[in-house]
């Protein structure tokens, strides 16, 4: 298992810098790990914290967002907003037990395909050392401590006919 | 008082030692505390670089390993040689993960880490960038007016790391002297091949290096030949009359640069070490233009 | 129709082979069979090539006979085929946004190396899009009307063809240069390579058409300041430096050169590199255009430090007499342009030689560059055309170094694609106007081009040497009497095989060409990105070569990259002819990502009004909320990240559709 | 025709949602008049096997208020979902899992170990930890076990309409009631509650600035506030990010929203959002000056979480065992 288990990482790259950067990275053939998703957002100031959160929850084992240099953003300074977001989030994140290396943040300019291979070869080589992350596996196992009593319910209403009997009681529920 | 370790390493022990005799009590004119590491070892120079790279370099991590013990900022090493060893070493610690693992383990054995937090540092360097010509013409005594120099790096100290002056056409030294009061002739041949070890094993082509920049040195009227590397020095100064059997007579003095500071600052010149070389620097005191100048 | 429902939508799957680029690399059968279970996928395909007509057309044909709603192609990059399949979708009957791209090419087969994991990454990407495209709105797209008008930034032989072009085509073109003059590098060289016609020759007769041409605003010592706005609508900022004299009172006579109070020229001459000397008051060269002189206040002795102190008496202007020209007081102006499109012709910069050292320049002042020589064998150069050296004598032997700060890890790694031929254009000249023995080094011989490589077969004939080999140094260091008081060149003579000492009269640095020394600054003003090397990046390589990633900005000429005058030319010409495609459409479709504010649920908070770099949002003070204003609004997205109660939308790219997209990247696993 | 059955309970939480149905004060006749209570164990006699005595379903409502984390809570949830037609999560804790969800940074080994063993002002000499089962004199007595995990109601069992706050206000509690009771009910899933944040309906909204650039953050006690929006002061409100409905009682009353209604319901995670509309509006641009204003946000998951960690995205701190 372990060492078939290979990380999954979800980026989010600005349409001006970043996603053309991994263009480029295509264009000129320069080879990079496979376990890359990027969804493409006009601006790394479109990066809201609960995407970060969503994909870890769904089974990212990180998260790279890629946007403009400072003072290079295509809408200014929206790569600003985002490192400031990326800061306290970092933070959190780490009070919430999830370890830096998952979630990073690199500005990488057009013409930087070369960067694009690197960061993405390092974070894989990072999170392959951290190991998976596993959220919705997680969420699974902690809810084992439930599963006791919703046998024991599930058992009940298997020994009934709830069809007929909820059908009656919505009749009666609101006179 | 700012105080840097000291590599002397074997050369200012030896065969160089007017290199020490100048260097120590300059510093110390300066104000600048030099702590030689305690029982430093080879550098891993020449010999052990040419056979096994990365034994060289555990030799020389030792030696780092040891600077950061001692604790203090930077570690001064005036030899060439040893400035490039430590500095190539530093290096391939931090680029190469296979050396640094080979250099790891055998520091470990003798109970020894290294952090990578001790820059190896040249004395012209230091003199001219930490230290600053001003404080040091504020210590200039006898001014070497009239002295004509060529100044002579040698490759080690720009090549392959020019960390603080050009590769080719270093300036360093031509300021530090020129603050001293000397004349700098033009010299085209600051950096080139003194002949290096090769004299020792085909001393023809070693010979002819050395040769050509003696007399490039005479033809452009120079008085000395400045030198910053005891290997350069030696090979300068040590051959002349192999170079006068079998081409023509080549003699100039050849020093190191801190013995022409040591002059300035008004030492003692045998305590400089200036007698030491084949062809000796004549005396400054009985020059016309230092008697000149009020004591 | 409520089209987030997924059981109500009907998709269609294309996955394109791209002849083998994707093929290769991605089992797209397998992909397409991996699809065509999601939900919501009516069918599923692969295809050879998916941008062709009749693979445009089988997506027609299947939203038709299959009422497909929703469209997703797995191709190549959305940057380059984004819009094709946009267009074919509409044709087929569809809301062209009704439609998404994945891209497994750029991002996926060209990229890995392994068959399984490239074809795993494709499915995951394509399921994102599925769940993606589901959540898709019908959108129009916004048509904002475009300003004709057009700016030229440069005034080089790129700027003067392109507004050339364009002013003959009707347009009204402003051309912005920062030299007293247009004419650029161009203006300064003397021949041209490969024929060997005259520079002034064919660039003078263009320059003073520029300079008369009803249609062009030309605007010399100006810079650009500031630009605003968006395509179809650039407010252009433009700081007109002062000259001292006013343009249009001022007639070239230069009397007020003749008259000036230093009787000879003793300054600086720009133009001439240095070689030559001129007035305070003065006239770039002789063709300049405008014919209007200007006056360095940092010579003139009527300032000081710059200063205007008015103590000079000014025999200046009473040469100028009734004409007025000359204004002492005059002051930076600034003034504001409105166009709809942007041609960016800002030039190189000449390498520095003196960043090599061990070639002498600077120390030996025998030791030229290749420009000072263009200014040397020029008839109206400093010399008028007697090649003499510094210190007065003519060269009887003369090396030519290629490649300084080309093709050099230390400067620059780049090949500047000139040198090797103005390099033999120079040796012709100089062998022309000397006789001298001429020995040229270089590395490799480049000359592609038309007529190119006869050129270098005509000069072998002529007897010019050359040497295969990076030259070491040149040195005053003499070993032999030949050598003494020359200049040896010492090089590695690569196919003779031994090293040479060769000792010249005179050595010519074939120096190599950089981006301007501005040029991030101007890249950032005109939103434009840059190459690792600093020239400005087109937008493709291939198929964009001259647009950037800014809508209706263009670029041409060497600021893109180094190039003969031929190439910038034909570069100048490209991108006057898709500014003209831009103007003559009359409007702009801006793709319609813009954000609105849920006007219901806004809160007023005021997070996202001062987020806005374009100043779009604002607050209503009759509602208490937030509103956008969609003509400002450039769709980043920032206030809708940042919008704490989520109640700002961005089209195309609002919170459903990414957290969909998230899902499905993650869902294969 | 017999009047509808309804039930209260409460699981972990404080007692301020029972408090709150007592603060309907003459109201509660009206309430008590149309409906039988058959289940209010803090203020009526009823057993467990009452209840489990009754059909299925035969509870028109329950208003449940409480997180769910021992098995004990999450049995009484589960029956009374069976019982009842409507399962209303009552308040913030049943809502969101509220403030005991702060728990849900911590193991239950860590919690357990610091609240009988280690806590200062605690007074056990032996370090007893609860035993889940005693007997003595041939009687067992059983006590429920603490989860790991602290949930909202939702994470349990299915819920039908949250009613949101700590507590929910009388207001929103009886617009609840009789929307219930006059059938007049929003789709299932839905908070009762209007679905814009609280500025909407604060008093200090015209006093907002159209610029914040934060340079530091500031909590309650460390300033004097004036009546400005808080956020104006550099006080960290949550106000932006939280439902409106709670009549804006803490920042009229001089204390900031700390964000009990939760998001709004375009909203996944109400601490990101906050984050996000916060951090944006920073002055610094530098990394070390952005760090040195967010310096004063000691605690980020305290502060935006604090009544809703367990519906967070993620839940709960990741490095946790799952059982300790």
């Amino acid at each position: 298992m372990t060492s078939e288990w290979n990380p999954r990482l979800v980026a989010f790259f600005c349409n001006w810098c970043t996603y053309t950067a991994a263009d480029l990275a295509g264009v000129s053939r320069l080879k990079y790990a496979s376990n890359v998703r990027v969804i493409r957002l006009m601006c790394s100031g479109r990066v809201d914290p609960q995407f970060i959160l969503d994909a870890l929850a769904k089974g990212a084992d990180g998260v790279l967002i890629g946007g403009c240099h400072p003072s290079d953003c295509h809408y200014v300074e929206g790569n600003y907003k985002c490192l400031r977001r990326f800061q306290l989030l970092k933070r959190m994140l780490s009070d919430m037990g999830i370890e830096e290396g998952r979630v990073r943040l690199e500005w990488i300019s057009a013409a930087e395909g070369e960067k694009v291979k690197t960061v993405i070869n390092e974070m894989t080589a990072t999170i392959k050392q951290l190991g998976p992350l596993g959220m919705p596996a997680k969420f699974e196992e902690w809810d084992k401590e439930m599963e006791h009593f919703a046998a024991a319910v599930h058992a009940q209403e298997a020994q009934k006919a709830p069809c007929a009997e909820h059908a009656q009681l919505q009749e009666t529920a609101h006179v | 008082m700012t105080t840097y370790s000291y590599f002397p390493g074997c050369s200012l022990k030896g065969i160089g030692r007017a290199y020490e005799e100048s260097l120590l009590p300059v510093f110390q004119a300066l104000d600048v505390k030099l702590e030689e590491l305690e029982d430093w070892n080879c550098c891993g120079a020449t010999a052990y670089m040419a056979v096994d790279e990365v034994k060289a370099c555990v030799m020389a991590s030792r030696n780092l390993a040891m600077a950061e013990k001692l604790g203090h900022k930077e570690m001064i090493a005036p030899c060439s040689a040893c400035y490039l060893v430590l500095n190539k070493t530093k290096h391939y610690l931090h680029e190469s993960p296979a050396v640094r693992g080979v250099i790891e383990k055998a520091l470990a054995d003798v109970n020894l880490t290294y952090n990578g937090n001790t820059p190896v540092r040249h004395p012209l360097d230091v003199m001219v960038r930490d230290i600053g010509l001003d404080e040091i013409k504020k210590r200039v005594k006898r001014p070497l007016t009239g002295l004509k120099v060529a100044a002579y790096y040698g490759c080690q100290i720009v090549r392959p790391y020019a960390t603080f002056d050009d590769q080719y056409n270093p300036t360093t030294m031509d300021r530090l002297l020129e603050a001293l009061g000397c004349t700098l002739v033009p010299f085209p041949l600051k950096t080139r091949c003194c002949g290096a070890s090769l004299t020792g094993t085909l001393p023809e082509p070693g010979l002819l290096c050395s040769k050509i920049i003696l007399a490039e040195a005479i033809k452009r009227g120079a008085d000395v030949i400045a030198t910053v590397c005891p290997l350069c020095q030696f090979n300068l100064d040590g051959y002349h009359d192999k170079i006068a059997a079998k081409w023509n007579d080549c003699r100039i003095p050849t020093v190191y640069f801190t013995q022409l500071m040591g002059l300035a600052f008004g030492l003692d010149e045998r305590q400089l070490g200036l007698h030491r070389g084949f062809v000796a620097m004549k005396p400054w005191s009985a020059q016309p233009a230092a008697a000149a100048v009020p004591a | 129709m409520d089209a987030t429902k997924k059981q109500d939508v009907r998709i269609g799957f294309y996955i394109c082979h791209c002849g083998s680029n994707i093929a290769a690399m991605v089992d797209c059968p397998a992909v397409a069979r991996y699809v065509e279970k999601l939900p919501g996928v009516v069918l599923s395909r692969d295809y050879k090539y998916m941008c062709s007509d009749p693979g445009q057309e089988l997506i027609q044909k299947d939203i038709k006979e299959h009422q497909l709603d929703r469209v997703v192609v797995a191709s190549c990059s959305p940057l380059l085929h984004e819009h094709t399949f946009r267009a074919a979708v509409e044709a087929g009957g569809l809301n062209p946004f009704f439609f998404h791209m994945v891209n497994i090419r750029e991002h996926d087969s060209w990229v890995h190396t392994n068959k399984v994991e490239a074809t795993e990454k494709a499915k995951a990407l394509a399921h994102a899009a599925i769940q993606r495209v589901a959540k898709h709105k019908s959108l129009e797209v916004k048509k904002v009307p475009i300003h004709p008008d057009v700016l030229v930034v440069g005034g080089g032989i790129a700027g003067i063809h392109a507004a050339m072009t364009m002013a003959n085509a009707g347009k009204k073109v402003y051309l912005v240069e920062r030299e007293p003059s247009i004419g650029g590098h161009m203006a300064k060289f003397d021949k041209t390579f490969p024929t060997l016609d005259c520079a002034a020759c064919i660039l003078t007769p263009k320059m003073s058409e520029v300079g008369s041409h009803p249609n062009i605003t030309l605007l010399t010592y100006s810079e650009v300041a500031k630009m605003d706005g968006y395509v179809g609508n650039y407010t252009v900022t433009v700081k007109r430096k002062p000259r001292y004299v006013i343009e249009d009172q001022c007639t070239g006579c230069q009397e007020c050169i003749a008259n000036c109070v230093y009787k000879e020229p003793k300054f600086h001459d720009e133009f001439n590199e240095g070689l030559g000397k001129r007035k305070p008051v003065y006239i770039p060269f002789p063709q300049a255009t405008p014919q209007v002189v200007a006056i360095d206040p940092k010579v003139c002795l009527n300032f000081r430090n710059g200063v205007l102190t008015d103590k000079c008496k000014k025999s200046c202007v009473t040469a100028c007499g009734e004409k007025k020209a000359i204004d002492f007081t005059q002051q930076e102006t600034v003034q504001d342009i409105k166009v709809g499109t942007i041609i960016v012709t800002t030039g190189f910069k000449t390498f520095d030689a003196k960043r090599v050292p061990q070639y002498g320049y600077g120390k030996f002042p025998n030791v030229y560059t290749a420009l000072e020589i263009e200014r040397l064998v020029n008839a109206s150069g400093p010399t008028a055309g007697h090649v003499v050296m510094r210190d007065g004598r003519e060269p009887k032997s003369i090396g030519i170094i290629h490649c300084v700060g080309s093709r050099d890890k230390k400067t620059n790694r780049w090949c500047s694609r000139v040198c090797c031929m103005y390099s033999m254009k120079l040796a012709h000249l100089l062998k022309e106007h000397t006789g001298a023995e001429i020995y040229s080094f270089y590395i490799d011989m480049r000359t592609p081009g038309k007529g190119y490589e006869e050129f270098y077969d005509k000069l072998l004939e002529e007897g010019v040497h050359f040497i295969r080999g990076r030259v070491g140094e040149v040195t005053d260091w003499a070993m032999s009497p030949e050598e003494e008081g020359k200049l040896v060149i010492r090089v590695e003579d690569t196919l003779a095989g031994y090293v040479r000492r060769i000792p010249f009269d005179m050595v010519v640095l074939a120096t190599g060409m950089e981006p301007q020394a501005d040029a991030q600054d101007v890249r950032r003003m005109f939103n434009m990105s840059c190459g690792s090397e600093g020239f400005f990046l087109e937008r493709h390589p291939k198929l964009a070569p001259v647009s950037t990633f800014t809508e209706g900005i263009f670029i041409a000429g060497a600021c893109q990259g180094p190039r003969d005058i031929p190439d910038t030319v034909a570069q100048a010409g490209a991108a006057a002819a898709e500014a003209l495609a831009l103007i003559d459409k009359g409007h702009i479709e801006q793709e319609p990502n813009t954000a609105f504010i849920l006007d219901d649920e806004c809160c007023g908070c005021k997070s996202c009004i001062p987020l806005c770099p374009y100043t779009a949002i604002t607050f209503d003070e009759s509602k208490k909320k937030a509103t956008i204003n969609e003509a400002l609004c450039k769709g980043c997205g920032t206030c809708v990240a940042a919008c704490p109660s989520g109640s700002i939308v961005q089209n195309l790219f609002d919170d459903e559709e990414i957290f969909s997209e998230i899902d499905g990247v993650l869902a294969h696993d | 025709m017999s009047k509808p059955k309804v039930a209260f309970y409460w699981c972990a939480s404080c007692g301020g949602c029972e408090e709150t149905v007592v603060d309907l004060a003459e109201d509660i006749l009206g309430v008590v008049e149309k409906v039988d209570i058959v289940l209010w164990p803090v203020a009526m006699d009823f057993k467990y096997k009452d209840i489990e005595a009754m059909p299925d379903k035969s509870i028109t409502a329950t208003l449940l208020n409480g997180a769910i984390r021992s098995t004990e809570q999450e049995e009484m949830a589960r029956l009374l979902r069976r019982k009842s037609q409507f399962l209303i999560a009552y308040g913030a804790c049943a809502h969101m899992g509220g403030i005991p969800s702060l728990a849900n940074q911590f193991s239950r080994e860590q919690i357990l170990k610091f609240n009988y063993e280690d806590a200062p002002t605690l007074a056990n000499g032996d370090k007893t930890r609860p035993q889940l089962s005693f007997t003595e004199a041939g009687r067992t007595v059983t006590l429920p076990q603490l989860h790991n995990v602290v949930r909202s109601l939702d994470q349990v069992v299915d819920v039908d309409y949250y009613v949101p706050g700590c507590p929910p206000t009388p207001k929103i509690t009886k617009a609840a009631v009789t929307a219930l009771l006059e059938g007049k009910l929003p789709p299932k899933g839905s908070v009762i509650g209007p679905d814009h944040a609280l500025c909407e309906e604060c008093t200090r909204k015209d006093t907002k600035p159209d610029k914040w650039d934060f340079v530091e953050f500031k909590r309650p006690h460390q300033k004097l506030m004036d009546d400005k929006c808080f956020l104006a002061q550099g006080v960290v409100c949550m106000g932006p990010a939280t439902r409106a409905g709670c009549e804006a009682q803490c920042t009229t009353g001089g204390m900031p929203c700390t964000g009990c209604f939760g998001g709004t319901s375009r909203v996944r995670d109400q601490g990101a959002k906050i984050l996000s509309a916060l951090c944006s509006n920073l002055a610094a641009k530098e990394e070390g000056e952005i760090d040195a204003t967010l310096a004063t946000i000691p605690d980020p998951v305290g502060t935006f979480y604090r009544y809703g960690l367990a519906k967070s995205i993620l839940r709960r701190k990741v490095s946790l065992p799952a059982n300790s």
